[in-house]
Order: structure tokens, then C-alpha cells, then sequence
């Protein structure tokens, strides 16, 4: 018998059919691993498991008995905890408060801490996972806050746990430690359900794998008895291409960004970056890697203007201007908060930047504007009813094909992308690749920030790791995937 | 302490104690994450109600069920549309707030036979302190919702750092979603804390129109449910905060008056409050920004 | 589109629903409390354009729609302005003094009080624009706070410095007659300020879509950190907005004092509540700039008509106060259901 | 709303009265007593009587307007709000007659009838009672607004003090606010003000907030004084005496005079016309609940002062005038 059985599960979103009869099983104290490319349904599945969503069709079983799960309190109570891709954690709270809330222990009517903090602490020692109950959950590092996670369905007493991409956020040292613990975890009869993206980590904790792709379930293996070409076969329909041709001559002239000595504190006083420095050349494109919350974010807002005048960022020479300087074109990673106005027509979303090319003395004309959104959105073969249609309205790609347009169309030297493919399907990620390095082929300098490593592998002549706001390492870009992560977690050399 | 100080601090307390309950209203919406502007437009209402249901029945303290009964009633207005419909709440409180203003104007002339100012012998006020016994200095001539709205910070602010449902109520303030992925009822505590709010207004709403005196004038409000609101922002999720924000605003309104005395004129008295809320406002936000300022090194 | 079509559209749209609705829970309202509906609604349409009254109606219509696009413009950037009524009275305290303190030759005795009157509601307004962009503290408090001294400033000025000797009321003297608002046809309520403030609404809708700042006006207000990534200066262009709502609301306040009976007379701009007829009108244009005269029409229809309901009918004038907080609760309504419905 | 109190079925009758007030009626004793003398006047002379409430200053000329539209035999304006609506509107409807109580248009058209009072000269004898009878020598007037009109109830009450018992201090303070004639409220903070620093005797010239001032006094142990009618029974034991103003009486008369065919002119009605007084002075004053009964040589004071002014021995300056 079963854990947990996912049965013919059917979701669609509207026109997006995002889980195409599924069927899942975990068994007791297995690690299942589930795989498959961006999109490919994997967070819904798990989110109907968790009773965030229903399904259209198809059932969840939990030891073999159908459970109908209308929310999270109904998963709950099956047994079922669930480790978010994005935390659900309460930062003003403490850890123990964040662990036992929803049952919390009461006692004469209030609430109950030192039992509370007892409680954390057992089981903290328990699964070895160490977090100081009574700490505030706001000031932890991250791989504390999932072990807060972890933490909180144990209390809850999870006994099928669903872990969607724990992994994207941790240093390589982080997810060592959270395998150790997934390993004594499932030791217990816990099963465990992981989401990843990243096949090395399938292959190295879990038992099992089940791949999915465009809603489908497109293999199922023994990890054992697998390995990573097979597992890429069933999730692209394809072997992977061979590594790209780089370019025949090298990168030349005067570099188009050049960053001297660069340091930002944050609100807090605290650095960000520290003595940062680097330059891209015209036809060069330099990878940004590292751990989120290395300094990327501060970076690249130094670069683009928009962290004010920054005098040891040079752009063509001179100082990068405050505000948003017009020299840089930049594909931000959060689309919805900063690359588009969601609630705006298409045409008005690629119109940012060129209102003042396009208006004449007193008018934007309306004819103009829509015009030159058509000839984006046909040269960039984006799939939109309209211009006229919000941008929100566009499917992740296609979006991101907009907002792609609109900055690789800006008379701009230097190109700023930040996680260009996140999100996006196959083909998409081949044309954005392509795109940019269009971009390098026509002399722009190239400044490209991506959490994938093998896209920074494909794409960038030079790869910079980025740690702790320094500068850690340099390497070509045809670097291992083992040496880059080994530099992320901070060691030299 | 001589005569008029204490004459002082009473009229601080007197302009303090409406507008402190509703902002305690306003603080458990903000707590829980609905943001409640229409505590302007839940004072008149519980202010007029309290005033009808007093005259009808010749008790004040049924007069204060009634006001809090009717604005639990009213407030399911905002929590009906903004909380289970996710309508903007922003919008909601406006038009809750001109209703209010309008219906109450309304039901005046329909109750009363006229607009304006209702007053009459037979409407029952609440009563002093000092009546009922507690014969002590700026108290006395207070109502008992007085001191029942200072005692309410103090259970506020057990309540919500004391207590499971306190404690549940900050987290769905929090995070939305992540009070839903671990089982709580985030929409059932949202409804409940505007209909606390509401229940609390009704209250502020009784202690203006038969505590602080006793009879109803149309928008006998007078923004002070806009001052709660800015109370609730000065001071974040916390009660003591609050009082002291709600104090301000009495000083500012007792200082007003003696600035009328000190012979500055009476624009000057009502302009104060403001001018001193909008200063706080100002000050607390600076505040904050210099605790950053050593950012650019 | 054919016509059924078309009409379908008009009928389900959100003001047409939300004014059915709030006029349905009036006349429940009305019903409730013994008024007969049958009674009332003649009486409110005779009290707003039939018996000489339209004059009243649009006269009422020029101040709210100028107030309306004071709300609207600043909006339209992500600012809410409720410090509609300080904005008014200092363009309308203002505007009085520069009538009757500087003397100008004719044609400038009246657009020099109106120029003055609209940088003053502007200077106003303006000053919660770094509040909001530099401090956090929402327009929609900063502007309600400011809004009550301005008030109070504008009485005093009225009720000492600029005071009509020898009177009972707080007013100022009346105005030089080179600085009345030139009438239209035999009415004094009806002044070029209705093909002004037209003149107004045109260039403002044509601004909002047809040009740059419109553009990074609309943007700002719609993602504030989009517009920010694209190289707005977006806290230039709120503080934009909110100066020219200001400027709207202290144009209004102007064109108040220069017309009928030609004076400031304290409480005189504010009273009529033109500052929440206005919020309630936007709110319920729902975010089609296009809309807002027809709503600003409406709620003054409502308000105005309301008078000669209460005139003849007995039926108390804040009925249709009444409707527009219905109005604006339904919209709010509205506006989720259509955001949720499939697209 | 529109109410009528003289209306048979069959026939409305010829003659109507439309009065307009500026405000809503609610508790304002002033406007109240506007109502009741226009409709004792109905009542008398059979006319039909219709009252509509303005709420601004804009829906005063509306108001004005539709009355003129309705024709009826006279439209009474009450207060000083309508001198600029009665400065004109009676000049362009020549046929229509028009009355203004309590003040009067600047331009005067020979249709428009005036009703005025000297409610200095009642406020200076109710000055003289609280000079004679306040203990700590500070006195206190809490007034609506600080405008020029509302200074008739403040200058000469002072005055009146200060003629008894020159040292007396004067103190006003003004209930302002977003409600100034009808917030209790804030008139009652103005007299705890008041009274905190010793003031045991204020006139309360605050409309529907002289209730909020009762209530102050009476728990500090100081009286008041209250306006335009008897307010002695609002507040027993509590008020002293009220400066009254009969503005029922003098409206009455007034339409009376506009029936009978004498229109247009100006009547200002003081102590000698009997449209002013206090209670002290009157014949009920036993029966009237006011506390200045207990004291007889207070009386004869305020009725010595009365004849004074009368024989021109006193002239209480008008705050108006200077
Ligand atoms: N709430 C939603 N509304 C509409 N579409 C959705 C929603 N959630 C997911 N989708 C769509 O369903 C498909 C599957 O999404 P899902 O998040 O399950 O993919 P995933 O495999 O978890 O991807 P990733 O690796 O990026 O996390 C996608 O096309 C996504 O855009
Ligand atoms: N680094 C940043 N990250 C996020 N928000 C920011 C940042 N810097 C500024 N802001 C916010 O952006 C808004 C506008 O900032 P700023 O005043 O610099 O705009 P601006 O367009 O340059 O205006 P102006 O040039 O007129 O001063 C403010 O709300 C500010 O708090
Ligand atoms: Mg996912
Ligand atoms: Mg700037």
C-alpha cells in the first residue's frame, strides 16, 4: 500500500492545461524525486496533494483510502505537510510560534510558549535540524528558515512530506545538510516528495524519479537503475544539444561596463557588495553566478542607474546616470513587479523607454505607438491577440518575449539579464539564448545573471561567482558545474 | 496640581477616548491585514444609533448595545465586499463613509423631524463617574466607556501576544497565504476583526453622542475616525503605541483650545490637530529613515 | 459590433449597474421609512432640471467636474486626494484676494484671480507629493490632514485680514465688477466657467492618452516600480499629478468666488460637500477617464435634484447622499467580479 | 422638509408663506423661534405655511429661487445669510415681498421688509447680573464663531460686568470646528476650559452647543447664561438668565404688517420695542426657572440699568458699529 496516490489527476487553467492525468505513488519512507522542465506542472500536482487547488479530475488517495482535500487543514490533517518553493513563513514570529502555529499547545487559556519552545527544541534534536526557537523568523538565513519549514510539518506530524524546488535557494553546503536530513527523515517512515530541476540531486538522494512533462507523466524510474541522459531524454523529448559553438574571435576594443571598486550597504549599514570589479567588452557576454542573496540584486541596479549615480560604474566611459540610465538595456528576472505593468496593453508595455522617440512636440500618437508594438511583436514572433490585450493577460513566454523586444530593440550597448529564461519553456529559453547572443554579435557587452548554471555554461564567455557581495572567483566559460557550485559556497581557489 | 491642569488632562482624556476605541478597531483590522478607513463613517453611525436607541428606550446603556449591535451590522459592509469579495477596500470605506454621513443625516429628519442638532431632557446620557461613585480628579466627570477604552489596550495587547487566536491573528496580518497553508481561517478572522472594529466604533460612536455629551448633530464625527486612522499608522501593530498616538491627538485638541485662550484665534484652535497629527506623522517617518541614513557611506 | 450588442454592453456595464442598484436599495430605503417613491423621484428630476433649475444644476456641474478631475489626475498616478476641500478654499481665498487687492485692468481682473487661485490649490496639494514619494506617508491621509488648516487658514484670512467691515457674516467685500465671471445669456449662474472648465476636461483626456506625460502619468500609477525601471522619474511625476489635481481644485475654488454672489463667503466652497460628489463621481467613471463629466453630471443631477425632492416632496436632500455611498460600495463590488469572471 | 401646518383639502388658500432658514432647523432655538412666529403668523391670517432648509450658502439662492417660483405672499429669510441673495432677488421680482429677520440687506429694495434686533442691549444686562453675581471676578462667553455678529453677545456682556465691578476679567473662546453651531461637544471643552481657570460664570451664545456649556458649569459649580429663549429648564438650577430675542414675536408682527399691505422698511427692535430682554426682567420670572429670581437686589439692578438706558443715561455700544 501507498503513502500517498495521485490518481488520473486532471488541472487545467484555462486554456493552460497544466496537469494531464496524472498518476503518482510514493511509498512509505521513500524519497520520490519528481522532475520535469519549467511549467511542467510539477507545483500544481503537488499544490492539489496539499489541498491548495482541487482537480478537475482524479483523486488523492492517502494509505490506499480516498481523501477529498478542500484545503490545506484538510491536508493537514491527512498527514500531508508541504515545504513551499516560495517560504509561507511568518517573519515578525518567532520560530517556535512559526512551528506550532495552527496547533498550538494552550494552556489555562493562553498560549503556551515555553511548551512551544520545549516542543521546537525536541524536535529539533530529534531530526538534527538546529533553529533557536525563540528567535525571530525575519532575520534567519535562508536554509534556516526552510529547516523552519521542515520543522513545522514534523510538528504537525506530517507523514508524507512535499518539498517543491528546496534546493533552488541553498548553497551546495545547505543542500548537503538538508539531503542528511531528508535521508534520517524518511528513515522514520516519512515519505518525502522532492521537486527538482536539478537531475545530480535526483540521481544522488532520491529512490525513485516520476518525470513530467507538458502536464504528463513521461517516465517513471528506479534512480538506481537510471541515469541523467535518460532522465533528460523523458523530460525534453530529446537528448540535450551538444554545447554551443562559441564565437571564433575573441572580444576586443575599449570596455562598454566597467565596474571599479564597488561597495553598497544596505538599510542597515550591512555591505552588500564589497570592492566589486569587473568590465565587459563589446561582443563579450560575462555570466553573473551565485547563490541568491549574494549581491546580484545590488549589482545590477548599480549597473542599470536605477540605485542613483554610482561613480564606480562606467558605461562607455563615463559614470552611469541616476534614475535609469538609457544606455543599458535590461530584462528584469521579476516580471510582473518590474519588467511590465501587468494592467497595461502590450502596446504601452513596449512603448516604455521610447515615449519620447516616438512623440512628436505635443502628441504620442496612438497609430505610432500601436504600429511600432505590431512590428515588435511580429519580429519577436510574440503570441498576443492584440496589442491592444494587457500584458498580464500574455502567457509567461510570451511576455517574456515582450519585454525582450522592448530592451534588445533600445539603442543600448550594454545588455543586462537577469534570469532571462526563468519560467519559460523550450523554446522560448532557445530563442531568448539566441537573442542575446545576437546582441553580443552585433558588439554589445552583455552582463548575464542566471541561477541556472548550465545556461551561464552555454551562453557566457566569462563567469564571475559572486559571494557574500565579493567578487570570489573568475572562470571561462566553459568552467564545470562542480567548480562553479564549489565557488558559490565560498571557497577560493 | 492646581485646578486647571486637572481641568486640562480631563478635556485630554474626554477628546481622547473616542478616538482611541476606534483606533483599536482600526489597529486589529490592520493586525490582520484588512485596511479599514471607514471608521470614520462607523463613529457616526454608532453615535447616531446610540442617540435614537437611548431616547426610545430612556436608557443610555441600552443605547450603547444598540450602537454596537448596529455597527457590527454596518461593518459587514466592508467586511462583506472587501473581505469575502476581495473588492478594493480603499473605495468600499469611501462610499461606507458617505453613507453613513447620508443615512444617518436621513434617518434624523425621519426620526427626529429635523436636521441639524437632536438634544432633549429625556435623552439619557451616560453616566460620570463621579456619580456612580469614583470620586477622583479628571475621572469624575468622565463616562465609564473611559476607562473601559484605556483598559481595552491593555486586552488588546494581551490578546494578541498571549493568546492562540492573537497570535493566529498577527500571522494571517503577515502573510496571507502562509496563514492559509498552515490550516488557519484567514477570511473567518479577517470578517471577525471588522466586525470587532465595527462593535469598537459603535462604542467610540456611544462615548461622542452620550458620553462626551448628550444628544447627535449631523457629522458630529468630525474626522476624528480620519484621526484613527492615523493613529493606527503611527503606531504599527502595537497598542501602547496607539494610546500614545491617541493621547497626542487629545493634547493636541486640549492645546488647541488653550491657544484660543492664549488669544491666538479659533482657526488657529481648529487647524492644531491636524497640524500637530500631520508633525507626528512627519516626525515618526523621518525617524525612521535617519535609523537608515548611514546607508551611503 | 451590432446594436444589440452594443446596447447589451452599455446596460451591463458597472455604473449603469451600479446606479440601478443603489437607485433600488434607495427606493427600498424610501419605502422602509414611508416615502413614496412616486412622489420623490418626480420631485428630484423637477428639482434638478425642470422650473428654472438646470442653471442651479449646472452651475453645481462646473465646481464638481473641476473637483472630479482634482481626484481623477492625481489618481490616475496611484495618489488618492481627499484634501480636496483645503485645495478649494485656499484657490478660492486666493483668487478673492488678488481680485480685490490688485487692481487690473479688464479681461486680467478676471484670469489673473483664476491663474492665482489654481497655484495655490496646486502649492497645496503638492506638498503631499514627497510625503508619499520620500517619507511613505500615503497621499490619502497627508491630503485629508492638510486639507483641515488650509480650511481653517482660508477662514481666518477671510474672517481678518480680508474681512468685509462692518457685517455679521465672515466674507469678503464683493468683488469689483471687472472680475466677475462673464455671464452666458440673461443667468448669472451660467459664466464662461462651464466652456472653461469643458475646455479643461478635453485637454486633460487628451493629455491622459495622447501624450508623454499622460503616458508616465498612467504608468506610474499603474506599477510604480515598472515605471521607475523604465525611466520615469516617478517621483517627479506624482508630484506632478498631485499639482494638478490641486491646480483643478484651486481653479474651482476660483471660479466659485468670481461667480455669484461674487465674494468668498467662509464655509461657502466647502458646505456643498463638492469634494466627495467628485470622489464618488471618479470612483464610479471606474477608471475610464472618458466617463467622469457623464458621472460628475449624474451625481449632480442627484445632488441638485435632491433640493427640490426635499422642497416639495418632504423628502430629506441626504437620500441622495445615500445613493452615492451605494454607488461607490457596488462599483468596488463590481470591479472584483469582472476581474475574477474567466477571461 | 416641507411642512404644512395650515391646510384644508379642498381649497388651498390664497396666502402662503415660504420661510428659508440657512441652516437645518434641529435643536437652534434662534431658527425654532424663526419657525414658530412664521407659523403663528400662518395660523392667524389663514395663510399656508411651507419652511424649506437650506444647507450652504449655494442652497440658500436655490431655496430662495423656488420660493420665488412658487409666489407666495411673502418669503421670509432669516439671518444675515441672505443679505447678498435679498440684495438682489427682491430687485429683480418687483411683484414679490420679501422680509429678512435678524439683519438686513445692504441695498435695500422697497419690497423688502427688515426685522433687527439690539441684542447688545440684552447682553449688556446680563452682563450686569454676572458682574454683580460672579465670586471669582472672571466671567466667559462661549460663542459658535468668532465673527463680527456674534461679538453683539460678547463685547457688551463683558461691558455690563465690568460697569458693576470694574475688575472683572472677560475671557471669550469660540466653539469653531468643522460644526461650530451645533457641536456640544466642543462647546462643553471650551467652558471646562473656562471654568478650569475660574470662570464661575459664562454666557453660552453657542446655538445647539449651549447644552455642552450647561453641562461644564454644572459640574464645576458655575452657571451660565442662555440665549435667544428660556433655556433656564434645559439645565435646572443651572442657568442664570437668557438673553433673550424674540424673534417669533417680532417676524409675526412683521408678516402681520406685509399682510395688511405695509411693505418695505426697517424695524429694529430693542429693549424699548420689547423684542430683547432677560428673564429678570420679565413678568413670569418666578415661574421661569432661572436662578436670578433668588436674588432680588440683582433684579432691581438689571431693572434700574434698563430705565438708564431707556432715559439715554447708558448707551451699550454696538460691536457692529465700531
Ligand atoms: N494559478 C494559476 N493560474 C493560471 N495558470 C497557472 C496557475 N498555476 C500554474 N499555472 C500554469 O500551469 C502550468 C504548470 O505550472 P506549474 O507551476 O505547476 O509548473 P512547474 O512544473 O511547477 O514549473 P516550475 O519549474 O517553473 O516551478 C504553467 O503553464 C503555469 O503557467
Ligand atoms: N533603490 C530603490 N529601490 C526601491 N525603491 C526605490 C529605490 N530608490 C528610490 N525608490 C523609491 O522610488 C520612488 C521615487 O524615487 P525618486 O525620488 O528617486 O524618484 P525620481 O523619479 O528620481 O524623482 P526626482 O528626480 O523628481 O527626485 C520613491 O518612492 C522611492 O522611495
Ligand atoms: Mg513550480
Ligand atoms: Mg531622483
Amino acid at each position: 500500500m501507498y503513502a500517498a496516490e495521485l490518481v488520473g489527476v486532471t488541472k487545467r487553467f484555462g486554456p493552460v492545461l497544466a496537469n494531464d492525468g496524472i498518476d503518482l505513488a510514493v511509498a512509505r519512507g521513500e524519497v520520490h524525486a519528481v522532475v520535469g522542465e519549467n511549467g511542467a506542472g510539477k507545483s500544481t500536482l503537488m499544490s492539489i496533494l496539499y489541498g491548495l487547488h482541487r482537480p478537475d479530475a482524479g483523486e488523492v488517495r492517502r494509505d490506499g483510502h480516498r481523501v477529498v482535500l478542500r484545503s490545506p487543514t484538510d491536508a493537514i490533517r491527512h498527514g500531508l505537510g508541504m515545504v513551499h518553493q516560495r517560504f509561507r513563513l511568518f517573519p515578525g514570529l518567532t520560530v517556535a510560534e512559526n512551528i506550532v502555529i495552527g496547533a498550538e499547545p494552550v494552556r489555562k487559556g493562553r498560549l503556551d510558549r515555553a511548551a512551544a519552545n520545549e516542543a521546537v527544541a525536541a524536535l529539533s534534536e530529534r531530526y538534527g535540524l538546529r533553529a533557536d526557537p525563540s528567535a525571530l523568523v525575519g532575520g534567519l538565513p535562508v536554509g534556516v528558515r526552510q529547516r523552519v519549514e521542515i520543522l513545522r510539518a514534523l510538528y504537525r506530524h506530517a507523514e508524507v512530506l512535499i518539498l517543491d524546488e528546496p534546493t533552488a535557494v541553498l548553497t551546495p553546503g545547505e543542500t548537503e545538510r538538508l539531503f542528511e536530513v531528508l535521508r534520517t527523515v524518511a528513515a522514520t517512515g516519512v515519505s518525502i516528495l522532492l521537486v527538482t530541476h536539478k537531475l545530480s540531486e535526483v540521481l544522488a538522494v532520491g529512490d525513485r524519479v516520476t518525470v513530467l512533462r507538458q502536464g504528463r507523466v513521461t517516465g517513471r524510474f528506479t534512480t538506481s537503475e537510471t541515469d541523467a541522459d535518460e532522465l533528460v531524454n523523458a523530460m525534453i523529448g530529446r537528448s540535450l544539444t551538444p554545447p554551443v559553438r562559441r564565437r571564433a574571435h575573441a572580444p576586443a576594443g575599449d570596455p562598454l561596463l566597467e565596474v571599479r571598486d564597488l561597495t553598497v550597504r544596505d538599510a542597515d549599514g550591512v555591505a552588500r557588495l564589497s570592492e566589486v570589479s569587473f568590465t565587459v567588452r563589446p561582443g563579450e557576454i560575462v555570466g553573473l553566478a551565485g547563490v541568491a542573496g549574494s549581491g546580484q540584486r545590488e549589482l545590477i541596479d548599480s549597473v542599470t542607474g536605477l540605485r542613483g549615480a554610482v561613480p564606480e560604474v562606467l558605461l562607455t566611459g563615463t559614470p552611469v546616470k541616476a534614475g535609469r540610465d538609457p544606455r543599458v538595456a535590461y530584462v528584469p528576472e521579476d516580471r510582473h513587479g518590474r519588467a511590465t505593468a501587468p494592467a497595461m496593453s502590450v502596446a504601452e508595455n513596449v512603448l516604455m523607454g521610447a515615449q519620447r522617440d516616438l512623440a512628436s512636440r505635443w502628441a504620442l500618437p496612438r497609430a505610432k505607438v500601436r504600429a511600432r508594438a505590431r512590428d515588435l511583436v511580429d519580429r519577436f514572433s510574440i503570441s498576443a491577440a492584440s496589442v491592444d490585450v494587457p500584458i498580464g493577460a500574455l502567457s509567461g513566454g510570451n511576455a517574456q518575449k515582450a519585454v525582450l523586444a522592448r530592451e534588445l530593440t533600445r539603442p543600448s550597448t550594454v545588455v543586462v539579464a537577469e534570469e532571462p529564461t526563468q519560467g519559460v519553456d523550450v523554446g522560448v529559453r532557445e530563442r531568448v539564448h539566441d537573442l542575446l547572443r545576437a546582441a553580443r554579435d552585433e558588439g554589445a557587452a552583455v552582463l548575464l545573471q542566471s541561477s541556472e548554471l548550465s545556461e551561464l555554461r552555454d551562453l557566457a564567455d566569462r563567469i564571475l561567482v559572486l559571494y557574500e557581495g565579493r567578487v570570489v572567483a573568475e572562470f571561462p566559460g566553459d568552467a564545470t558545474e562542480k567548480e562553479l557550485g564549489r565557488a558559490m559556497t565560498g571557497a577560493t581557489g | 496640581m492646581n485646578v486647571f491642569e486637572w481641568s486640562f488632562l480631563a478635556g485630554v482624556l474626554t477628546a481622547t477616548a473616542p478616538v482611541l476605541l476606534a483606533a483599536l478597531g482600526g489597529l486589529l483590522c490592520q493586525v490582520a491585514g484588512v485596511f479599514n478607513i471607514a471608521l470614520e463613517g462607523q463613529l457616526l453611525w454608532g453615535a447616531f444609533v446610540a442617540v435614537v436607541v437611548s431616547d426610545l428606550t430612556g436608557s443610555a446603556w441600552t443605547g450603547v448595545a444598540g450602537a454596537v449591535a448596529a455597527t457590527v451590522v454596518f461593518s459587514a459592509l466592508l467586511s462583506g465586499p472587501a473581505v469575502a469579495l476581495r473588492a478594493d477596500p480603499i473605495v468600499v470605506a469611501v462610499g461606507l463613509n458617505l453613507l453613513a454621513l447620508g443615512l444617518t443625516a436621513f434617518l434624523m429628519r425621519q426620526i427626529f423631524g429635523s436636521g441639524g442638532t437632536y438634544s432633549s431632557p429625556e435623552l439619557a446620557g451616560l453616566p460620570d463617574l463621579g456619580e456612580l461613585g469614583l470620586d477622583v480628579p479628571v475621572l469624575r466627570e468622565q463616562s465609564p466607556l473611559v476607562p473601559v477604552a484605556l483598559l481595552l489596550v491593555a486586552v488588546l495587547a494581551f490578546w494578541l501576544t498571549r493568546t492562540r487566536s492573537g497570535l493566529r491573528l498577527r500571522a494571517v496580518g503577515q502573510h496571507l497565504d502562509a496563514a492559509q497553508a498552515v490550516g488557519l481561517r484567514v477570511s473567518g478572522y479577517q470578517h471577525g476583526v471588522t466586525l470587532v472594529a465595527g462593535a469598537l466604533c459603535g462604542l467610540a460612536g456611544a462615548q461622542l453622542s452620550l458620553g462626551n455629551v448628550t444628544l447627535f448633530s449631523e457629522g458630529m464625527s468630525a474626522g476624528r475616525g480620519w484621526i484613527a486612522v492615523v493613529a493606527v499608522m503611527l503606531s504599527g501593530v502595537y497598542p501602547g503605541r496607539l494610546l500614545l498616538a491617541c493621547l497626542l491627538f487629545g493634547v493636541a485638541e486640549a492645546f488647541g483650545f488653550r491657544l484660543q485662550g492664549a488669544g491666538l484665534p479659533q482657526q488657529a484652535a481648529d487647524a492644531a490637530p491636524y497640524v500637530i497629527t500631520l508633525a507626528a506623522l512627519v516626525l515618526a517617518a523621518v525617524a525612521r529613515r535617519r535609523r537608515r541614513s548611514y546607508e551611503h557611506a | 459590433m451590432s446594436a444589440p450588442a452594443v446596447a447589451h454592453r452599455v446596460v451591463a456595464s458597472a455604473p449603469v449597474v451600479a446606479v440601478a442598484g443603489a437607485l433600488l436599495l434607495t427606493t427600498l430605503v424610501m419605502l422602509v421609512v414611508g416615502v413614496d417613491p412616486a412622489l420623490a423621484y418626480p420631485a428630484l428630476v423637477r428639482g434638478a432640471v425642470l422650473d428654472g433649475n438646470l442653471e442651479y444644476t449646472v452651475a453645481a456641474f462646473v465646481p464638481t467636474l473641476g473637483m472630479a478631475l482634482a481626484f481623477a489626475l492625481p489618481l490616475r498616478a496611484g495618489e488618492f486626494n481627499l484634501g480636496g476641500d483645503g485645495q478649494l478654499a485656499a484657490g478660492g481665498v486666493t483668487a478673492a484676494a488678488v481680485a480685490l487687492l490688485v487692481p487690473l485692468p479688464p479681461g486680467a481682473a478676471v484670469v489673473l484671480p483664476l491663474i492665482a487661485g489654481a497655484v495655490a490649490g496646486g502649492l497645496v496639494a503638492v506638498v503631499a507629493a514627497p510625503l508619499s514619494t520620500r517619507l511613505g506617508i500615503p497621499a490619502i491621509v497627508s491630503t485629508l490632514l492638510i486639507s483641515a488648516p488650509a480650511v481653517s487658514l482660508a477662514s481666518y484670512l477671510v474672517r481678518f485680514p480680508l474681512a468685509e467691515p462692518n457685517t455679521g457674516i465672515a466674507q469678503t467685500p464683493p468683488l469689483p465688477d471687472a472680475a466677475h465671471l462673464p455671464a452666458l445669456g440673461g443667468s448669472g449662474y451660467l459664466t464662461i466657467g462651464l466652456p472653461l472648465i469643458a475646455a479643461l476636461t478635453a485637454l486633460w483626456l487628451y493629455a491622459d492618452g495622447r501624450t508623454v506625460l499622460g503616458y508616465e502619468i498612467r504608468a506610474t500609477g499603474q506599477n510604480r516600480e515598472f515605471a521607475r525601471y523604465g525611466g520615469v522619474r516617478v517621483g517627479r511625476v506624482a508630484a506632478l499629478a498631485l499639482a494638478g489635481g490641486g491646480a483643478f481644485a484651486g481653479l474651482s475654488g476660483a471660479l466659485i468666488v468670481l461667480g455669484p454672489p461674487h465674494r468668498f463667503v467662509d464655509g461657502a466652497l466647502t458646505a456643498p460637500g463638492y469634494t466627495f460628489t467628485a470622489v464618488a463621481a471618479v470612483l464610479l467613471a471606474s477608471a475610464r477617464p472618458v466617463v467622469v463629466p457623464l458621472t460628475v453630471a449624474l451625481l449632480t443631477f442627484l445632488q441638485v435634484g435632491g433640493q427640490g425632492m426635499e422642497r416639495e416632496a418632504g423628502v430629506p436632500s441626504q437620500l441622495t447622499q445615500i445613493v452615492q455611498g451605494l454607488i461607490i460600495v457596488i462599483v468596488a463590488v463590481l470591479a472584483t467580479l469582472r476581474a475574477r469572471r474567466p477571461r | 422638509g416641507g411642512t404644512d401646518a395650515a391646510e384644508t383639502a379642498e381649497a388651498p388658500p390664497a396666502k402662503s408663506i415660504i420661510l428659508i432658514t440657512p441652516n437645518p432647523v434641529g435643536t437652534n432655538s434662534f431658527l425654532q423661534l424663526g419657525v414658530k412666529g412664521a407659523e403663528a403668523a400662518a395660523k392667524e391670517l389663514g395663510a399656508s405655511f411651507k419652511l424649506y432648509e437650506s444647507k450652504d450658502p449655494t442652497s440658500i439662492a436655490q431655496n430662495v429661487d423656488a420660493a420665488v417660483r412658487a409666489k407666495p405672499t411673502v418669503i421670509v429669510g432669516i439671518s444675515f445669510s441672505f443679505d447678498d441673495v435679498f440684495t438682489t432677488v427682491p430687485k429683480a421680482n418687483p411683484g414679490q415681498q420679501f422680509l429678512q429677520v435678524d439683519s438686513c440687506a445692504k441695498e435695500q429694495a422697497p419690497n423688502l421688509a427688515c426685522v433687527s434686533f439690539k441684542e447688545h442691549e440684552a447682553a449688556y444686562l446680563a452682563g450686569v447680573e454676572a458682574g454683580l453675581l460672579s465670586k471669582s471676578g472672571q466671567i466667559g462667553v462661549v460663542a459658535a464663531l468668532d465673527t463680527p455678529f456674534i461679538h453683539r453677545w460678547i463685547e457688551p456682556f463683558f461691558a455690563g460686568a465690568t460697569s458693576v465691578k470694574p475688575a472683572a476679567q472677560g475671557t471669550p473662546l469660540y466653539v469653531g470646528g468643522s460644526n461650530p453651531f451645533s457641536d456640544p461637544a466642543r462647546a462643553k471643552s471650551q467652558a471646562q476650559t473656562l471654568t478650569g481657570r475660574g470662570v464661575d460664570l459664562i454666557a453660552a451664545a453657542a446655538s445647539g452647543g449651549n447644552p455642552g456649556v450647561f453641562e461644564a458649569v454644572a459640574a464645576s459649580g458655575g452657571k451660565a447664561f442662555g440665549v435667544d429663549v428660556n433655556q433656564c429648564a434645559l439645565s435646572p438650577g443651572n442657568v442664570v438668565d437668557n438673553v433673550l430675542k424674540h424673534v417669533d414675536v417680532a417676524e409675526h408682527a412683521a408678516i402681520k404688517e406685509i399682510f395688511d399691505g405695509r411693505t418695505g422698511g426697517v424695524k429694529v427692535y430693542g429693549l424699548a420695542e420689547g423684542g430683547v430682554g432677560v428673564n429678570a426682567l420679565g413678568d413670569d420670572l418666578a415661574s421661569s426657572g432661572c436662578t436670578v429670581a433668588a436674588s432680588p437686589d440683582v433684579v432691581a439692578k438689571v431693572k434700574q440699568t434698563r430705565d438708564d438706558i431707556f432715559a439715554g443715561k447708558i448707551t451699550v455700544a454696538d460691536p457692529l458699529q465700531s
